[in-house]
């Protein structure tokens, strides 16, 4: 269902590692199974024709991978960057994580990613195979003989569903064409939470974070959690890392988590897509960025690099935090 | 352009020449005035206290249609304009706008109309050069005072006409139709007012006070919008000439008809 | 492990009254790291400090506690008891169980699980403390004053006294500032240039003073000890080292009508000019927008005439960059506009005048040679308004005017009435006030005098209306004391406008990282106690950059700002507060933050080379704090999204400890 | 200040929005006012008269009718004090007692001439009958 | 068996230059307000780590409150302001999470508002206590 082809990003790849633009390529690449690739690294034409993956389940955000991947290699690095990634892609610029200098970014368009939990609930488990065909996702799953036929729009992923822009703000080369920002709903779930007694509130994240293994997925995968040593990995921050005594630990982590992004967090929804436990933590990040919007202005991170992020500013007018319940009350 | 128009009571009795010269400039001007239906009095004076609510009706009703309509709302007497603009402004006090929507059936009106007096359509919608072009009997050579009085410009925080101590709108608009204004200090002062109704001598003092300081200042003649004003000036015995400044516009668009005063 | 020495204070029965302190002493025993603890009467006397010095060499003590009054009342006692005794001093925490726990609990068993628990807090982070040494910086030893009004004079004479070298940098092509258009200063009616041009010579002369006249300030970089200055000397088209100053190009320059800022308008002066005879320095400078030559390449007559081959028609502006160790604002102020108040018809009337024109007017030197004329006609005028207050004290302020009182007004307008009725008895003299405000020594009396013996007609009301008719000011306005309306038929109005910061000493903040007021006047770091310094180190204030001052006031605060910075210059190194912040560079990320968070700017980022695990090295941005920058609030430690950032003093972890321990 | 001034000088306070607290005296209103010399009490006097409760002899002069509306001192206050607005609050408050109204329709025909426009009458109406 | 009255645990985190000064002034002036309320000394509001926050309610404490100088007022010029927008967020974020927003509060109190101080404790102690004890944020192992 994506417009544009794997081959034209084979061949666009191979190409800049012939003329040598770059070194290396940074791609997806087929994991355990067929929904669940992987990125990695490629450093010649074969290796590309090979193992390159361009389907559905390509969500992964690299933009984070360059913090690491500009610091080993000497030469240029090729990275494919769906507009959602190039929001990140501008904020770890902002925070100076990476050098542009090292990069060729590829602007690639996309339709929307699938979630294979959409797709499981439609076909069931004991998938073994999953084409794209046209608009549709061909299913062959261990226990029936013929493949299902799902149709992608049904099983796209929630940050796609409201996917807040079709447009790149860097590259240096796009492929395919350029889309629009777009105005989409992606408070409505934050919403709906705001306007319940606190009480339900408390119960919804009590029961969605009691689920929490603490696999650190969402730190490790977040673009904007590129500390060099986390906090909850720091013996000295009083807050590491231990076994969790109750669901309070969680929530500590998640809020601090959600804090320590706040302002930085470009919503690419990264850190939901990989909770085994599926615990909707967009969420907490969209409350940060949908009160940032409220009370300071409407704000996107990355939507240029050297933006002055909305926690590192201030103006001499800004509400107080005893003012931001009065208004929500008198708006519900 | 369209635009909603709100003439009021004395344009349609004592003072038809504003009224008529208004709309016959407006058509050379490309401006069509569509006057408010069954407008009402637009309350006279404007009272500044907080708990009159029923003297606001008539003005919140013709704010109402323009709003409804979408186009500016257009006055020309002083006093409708003052009434309806400091309406206007008190509507956006929600807790005012309250009292006053009870009274107003089903849609609330928020104070959000625009209100424009004529000479401000003239200076920021129509745009003073492009009167110049249309002049063809431009007035070179007359010496004209422009009279502001008090109601279009004050209160200046309601108002925002102009710099209510250094007014420039009336002289842009003389220097537009090719007269020479005449700065005198009390153009910005008052008339008298309706205290001419009860107390006419303390009237004519105050009026005296006008056209004397004009006339030193070397004014040949002295162009008002506000009927009143005119009334004051004139009964009070002016030297000077006192013209509505419609008319001297239509008579510089040439489109004024032959005296049939 | 520490060993933690806790002392419990009566403080006589303040403490002891509400707080059973031999409980509390031994319930502190027992904390992780306590090897001694005791009470006494009075901790901070002779006796209970030896206490603690003694304890500390018998008990072996690495860390002492003390809980007592607020550490804002004896931290600093007990630090410097514990540097007596060997210890570092920020090796002390207090517990505030006075202020903060005796005084305000009424019952003892209330009053003492309270101190014990805040004992505990502050015995649980002095097991996290660390011996802090505060870090050193050198001082250049050369200061800059920015503004060459008397403020800055009298500042950059003192400094030089001292034997520091100063720059002066001035805008203007002379300094000498607002005093050098002024006729006679109150309440000694000195004429102000036979005080005024003495000390500008004797700038002149001074060899540790050098002037960047027709000069700004263009940035500023670093820090109090250590600032790097770069001034934009803006082309004057003239060689200041050549010029002598004998004006034959000024009298020869055919372009004569260019309206003279030193005389506000009020006359013309040619496109090569020097502002006023006794300028400093005197050299002549060129108006680029009037003069001919650069406009268009027709004239160069001055340089025909010039003997001495100083003028330079292709000179370009020149940045220099200096070192210095301190800064002083010093530039002062400005009437505000008048075209908001036209009820007095300022723009209407010639005659209408503002008081620093009537100041021209009146002055020998100014455009009538000190003859009191009206501007419109040269005639001589009968009768004279004052009008005081004008746009000082607006309510309205966002608009038009300032809601402050501007000070000088109320002795200057006296000053101007008296000097009318001492030269020109036959005019009458008319001054509208609402107060007349005459603190400061022997103001009253002046004012009175212009009362009592040169019979200036006071009124206590306002002017409403200035109406220009036929020759007259027609002014309408109230007499309050007689409740009546007064019509004075007058030939000028003067009118005391409100005074405003300068217009340049908004970017010129933030240029210093300096906060001002609402009104743009600087914000001193203490208004009682350190009037004369910014909170940003290094900076200092003078003149009336901080707020409304007369000459005697600017004068004595351009010394008070002077001998700080002699105090600052004096030392060699300076030493820093060593509550600051620091970043592990192992953690630090680079983002920066911190950076933006910081009001000082003592963060600076640095490529460093790190060694990696894989033995690999890889060079990242990391994060460095000046120490001699660095007040210490903290707020790039919150900012930091990794932990890199802490603050001495008050590390992340001691205040969790805190934290701990009274949820305990 | 008794119970019965000390209302009415708030409902008067509360009536025009205007806090004459922030008076400072200085006199501009009256310095400014066209019509100080029909006045017995100038608009100052207003202000400082409802600040102390002084209400009753306001309330009985007739200043209150000399007022032009022409909110010259409500411009030219250096403090927004608004002084019109009280001027106002006050006249209502008499005006609106009964049979205190200050105009009534039998005495309009004898002030009138040919010329006197509708809006002088609608006007003085407004300000001077509830 | 004697009922212990139940009183809430409140920690206070006092800005250096204002606040703890306020509280001081508070002591001076004899001005009551419960024990309950425990300072800790900070040298600015903008130090205060939304950590501090969660660590205290974790371990326990009932009510936190932030009191810094008045804006415009920082001794370090900005600090407060900074405070400002992250109390406003994170406290934000609790009341999305369920948590009473009455446990949490930000006050300017000058070095001069002792009497500010007293009552702002006072109240802050009266609401937090209304509300009963912290069981959504604190941590089980640590209750005494």
């Amino acid at each position: 269902m994506q417009k544009i082809t794997l081959e034209s990003l084979v061949e666009k790849a191979v190409s800049l590692l012939e003329n040598g633009t770059v070194t290396s390529v940074l791609g997806w690449k087929k994991g355990e199974f067929d929904y669940d690739i992987t990125p990695a690294v490629f450093e010649s034409a074969d290796e590309l024709k090979k193992d390159f993956v361009w389907n559905d389940f390509c969500g992964a955000n690299f933009s984070k991978y360059l913090v690491s991947k500009t610091c080993k290699s000497e030469g240029k690095i090729l990275v494919f960057l769906k507009p959602c990634d190039t929001y990140s892609f501008n904020q770890l610029l902002t925070e100076h994580r990476f050098d542009r200098e090292k990069v060729y970014a590829v602007g690639i368009p996309c339709e929307g990613m699938a979630d294979i939990n959409k797709v499981k609930e439609v076909v069931g488990d004991g998938i073994s195979k999953i084409e794209s065909n046209g608009d549709d996702l061909v299913v062959t799953t261990i226990y029936e003989d013929a493949p299902v036929k799902v149709t992608c729009k049904d099983v796209l992923a929630e940050r796609c569903v409201n996917c807040k822009s079709k447009r790149h703000v860097a590259y240096d080369e796009l492929l395919g064409e350029e889309g629009e920002v777009i105005a989409s709903e992606r408070f409505d779930e934050v919403e709906r939470l705001e306007k319940m007694t606190p009480e339900e509130r408390f119960a919804f994240w009590q029961n969605e974070l009691s689920k929490c293994i603490r696999c650190n997925a969402c730190r490790d995968v977040c673009p904007a959690c590129t500390c060099e040593k986390c906090v909850f990995d720091n013996p000295n921050s009083g807050v590491e890392n231990k076994a969790a005594s109750n669901s309070f630990e969680e929530k500590m982590f998640h809020i601090i988590r959600a804090f320590h992004v706040a302002g930085r967090c470009t919503d690419c929804g990264e850190c939901s897509r990989v909770c085994p436990q599926n615990i909707p933590l967009h969420l907490l990040n969209r409350k940060f960025i949908k009160d940032i919007n409220e009370f300071y202005g409407e704000y996107q991170a990355g939507a240029e690099v050297g933006l002055r992020a909305p926690l590192v500013d201030y103006t001499l007018e800004d509400l107080e935090p005893g003012e931001v319940f009065d208004r929500r009350d008198n708006n519900a | 352009m369209k635009a909603s128009y709100f003439p009021g009571c004395t344009l349609k009795n004592k003072a038809t020449h504003l009224d008529i010269y208004a709309r016959k400039c407006a058509d050379v001007l490309g401006v069509t005035l569509e006057e408010i239906e069954e407008w009402q009095c637009c309350g006279g004076v404007f009272t500044t206290s907080k708990d009159e609510v029923a003297t606001k009706l008539s003005s919140v009703r013709a704010l109402k249609e323009a709003k409804a309509k979408n186009q500016p709302l257009i006055t020309v007497c002083s006093a409708c304009h003052n009434v309806i603009k400091q309406t206007n402004h008190a509507m956006e006090d929600t807790q005012f706008a309250d009292k006053v929507n009870r009274y107003m059936g089903e849609d609330a009106y928020d104070g959000s109309a625009t209100v424009y007096h004529y000479l401000e359509m003239l200076r920021d919608l129509v745009g003073f050069d492009k009167i110049k072009e249309k002049v063809v009997n431009p007035l070179t050579g007359k010496k004209i005072g422009a009279y502001y009085g008090c109601l279009l410009l004050r209160p200046n925080k309601v108002m925002q006409m102009d710099d209510p101590e250094n007014p420039q709108i009336m002289e842009d608009f003389i220097r537009a139709i090719g007269a020479e204004p005449v700065v005198y200090a009390y153009r910005n002062e008052c008339c008298g007012g309706y205290i001419a109704m009860e107390d006419p001598q303390s009237a004519k003092k105050k009026s005296n006070r006008v056209t004397e300081c004009a006339q030193i200042a070397g004014a040949e003649m002295i162009v008002t919008a506000c009927p009143l004003c005119k009334y004051n000036l004139v009964k009070n015995g002016s030297e000077l000439p006192v013209i509505y400044f419609t008319e001297l516009l239509a008579e510089a668009l040439g489109v004024k008809e032959v005296s049939n005063e | 492990m520490q060993r933690i020495g806790v002392f419990v204070c009566w403080c006589g029965s303040n403490i002891a009254a509400t707080v059973d302190v031999q409980a509390v002493a031994q319930a502190l025993k027992n904390e992780p790291g306590v090897v001694f603890s005791t009470d006494y009467q009075y901790m901070c006397s002779q006796a209970g400090q030896d206490m603690i010095k003694e304890a500390v060499a018998e008990h072996n003590l690495t860390g002492i506690v003390v809980c007592s009054c607020s550490p804002r009342m004896h931290e600093a006692t007990f630090r410097k008891t514990a540097a007596a005794a060997g210890l570092n001093p920020y090796m002390v925490e207090i517990a505030n169980i006075r202020e903060q726990c005796s005084w305000v609990h009424k019952d003892i068993p209330t009053g003492t699980e309270k101190a014990i628990i805040l004992g505990k807090a502050a015995v649980a982070k002095v097991n996290l403390n660390t011996p802090l040494t505060p870090g050193e910086s050198p001082v250049t030893k050369r200061a800059l004053v920015i503004g060459g009004g008397i403020a800055g004079i009298q500042t950059a004479l003192d400094i030089a006294d001292a034997g520091f070298p100063v720059d002066i940098v001035e805008t203007k092509p002379t300094i000498g500032g607002k005093m050098a258009q002024l006729d006679k200063t109150f309440p000694t009616l000195d004429c102000a240039a036979c005080i005024l041009t003495p000390k500008m010579v004797d700038v002149a002369q001074n060899d540790k003073i050098r002037i960047f006249s027709y000069s700004e300030v263009e940035e500023v970089s670093g820090f109090v000890g250590n600032f790097d200055v770069k001034i934009k000397k803006r082309a004057r088209y003239v060689k200041e080292d050549l010029c002598t100053g004998c004006g034959a190009c000024v009298e020869k320059c055919p372009m004569k009508k260019v309206p003279n800022e030193f005389n506000l308008g009020m006359d013309n002066r040619p496109a090569i000019y020097i502002p006023f005879a006794q300028a400093v320095p005197k050299v002549a400078t060129i108006d680029p927008n009037a003069c001919n030559m650069l406009k268009n390449g027709k004239c160069g007559l001055c340089a025909r005439v010039c003997t001495a081959g100083a003028i330079d028609y292709t000179q370009k502006d020149e940045i220099i960059e200096e070192k210095y160790g301190a800064i002083v604002v010093a530039t002062g102020f400005n009437p505000i506009s008048m075209d908001k108040f036209d009820e007095f018809a300022y723009s209407q009337s010639k005659d209408v005048i503002t008081s620093l024109e009537f100041e021209r007017l009146t002055n020998a030197a100014g455009p009538t040679a000190g003859k009191l004329v009206r501007p419109s006609d040269g005639e001589h005028p009968h009768t004279i308004v004052f009008v005081q207050c004008v746009g000082s004290r607006c309510e309205n302020c966002a608009e038009k005017g300032k809601e402050y009182c501007s000070k000088i007004c109320c002795m200057y307008t006296a000053k101007h009435a008296m000097l009318v009725r001492d030269k020109y008895p036959d005019i009458e003299t008319y001054v509208f006030y609402i107060d007349v405000r005459t603190p400061g020594k022997n103001f009253d009396e002046f004012y009175r005098r212009a009362v009592e013996e040169y019979g200036v007609k006071y009124v206590k009301g306002m002017v409403g209306k200035v109406s220009p008719e036929g020759k007259k000011l027609k002014v309408q306005a109230s007499d309050l004391l007689n409740n009546k309306q007064l019509n004075i038929d007058a030939d000028l109005v003067v009118l005391a406008a409100a005074i405003e910061p300068d217009k340049s000493a908004r970017p010129l903040a933030t240029m210093l990282t300096a906060s001002m007021d609402t009104n743009d006047f600087f914000t001193e770091a203490h208004p009682k106690l350190r009037p004369v310094e910014s909170p940003t180190a290094g900076v200092f204030l003078s003149g009336a950059c901080q707020g409304p001052k007369d000459i005697p006031e600017t004068v004595s605060q351009a010394g008070a700002a002077a001998s700080k910075v002699i105090g600052l210059l004096a030392k060699d190194k300076l030493t820093g507060n060593p509550c600051i912040a620091s970043s592990d560079e192992n953690m630090c990320n680079g983002c920066s933050s911190c950076e933006r968070v910081c009001p000082y700017g003592a963060i600076t980022y640095v490529d460093k080379e790190f060694r990696m695990p894989d033995r690999t090295t890889k060079v990242r941005r990391v994060a460095q704090v000046n120490p001699a920058v660095c007040q210490g609030c903290g707020a790039c430690t919150v900012a930091c999204p990794s932990g890199a950032m802490d603050l001495r003093g008050f590390a992340s972890n001691q205040i969790i400890a805190e934290v701990d321990a009274i949820c305990k | 200040m008794n119970n019965k001034m000390q209302n009415l000088r708030d409902e008067i306070i509360l009536r025009s929005g205007v806090n004459p607290s922030k008076c400072m005296a200085c006199g501009k209103c009256s310095a400014t006012c066209p019509a100080y010399n029909e006045m017995e009490y100038h608009p100052h006097q207003f202000v400082s008269m409802v600040k102390s409760g002084d209400i009753e002899p306001l309330l009985a002069s007739d200043s209150l009718y000399k007022c032009l509306t022409c909110f010259a001192c409500v411009d030219r206050c250096p403090r927004g004090v608004e002084p019109a607005k009280l001027v106002e609050a006050v006249r209502l408050a008499a005006i609106r007692q009964q049979g205190a109204n200050h105009l009534k329709p039998d005495m309009v025909p004898d002030m009138l001439d040919d010329d006197m426009p509708q809006q002088a009458i609608v006007s003085a109406f407004r300000k001077y009958t509830k | 068996m004697q009922i212990k009255e139940y009183k809430p645990l409140i920690v206070a985190f006092c800005c250096n230059w204002c606040s703890y000064a306020g509280a001081d002034l508070a002591g001076n002036n004899r001005l009551n307000y419960p024990a309950e309320v425990k300072i800790i000394r900070v040298p600015c509001s903008c130090r205060v780590n939304p950590m501090f926050i969660l660590r205290a309610f974790q371990r326990g404490a009932d009510g936190v409150i932030i009191c810094g100088c008045h804006p415009g007022d920082c001794h370090y010029t900005s600090g407060n302001y900074y405070t400002r927008r992250r109390m406003a967020l994170l406290f934000s974020m609790l009341d999305f999470l369920g948590i009473e927003r009455e446990r949490t509060r930000v006050e300017w109190v000058s070095a001069a508002e002792g009497a500010k101080f007293a009552t702002t404790m006072n109240d802050f102690v009266e609401k937090v206590a209304s509300l009963g004890e912290n069981k959504r944020l604190e941590d089980l192992r640590c209750k005494r």
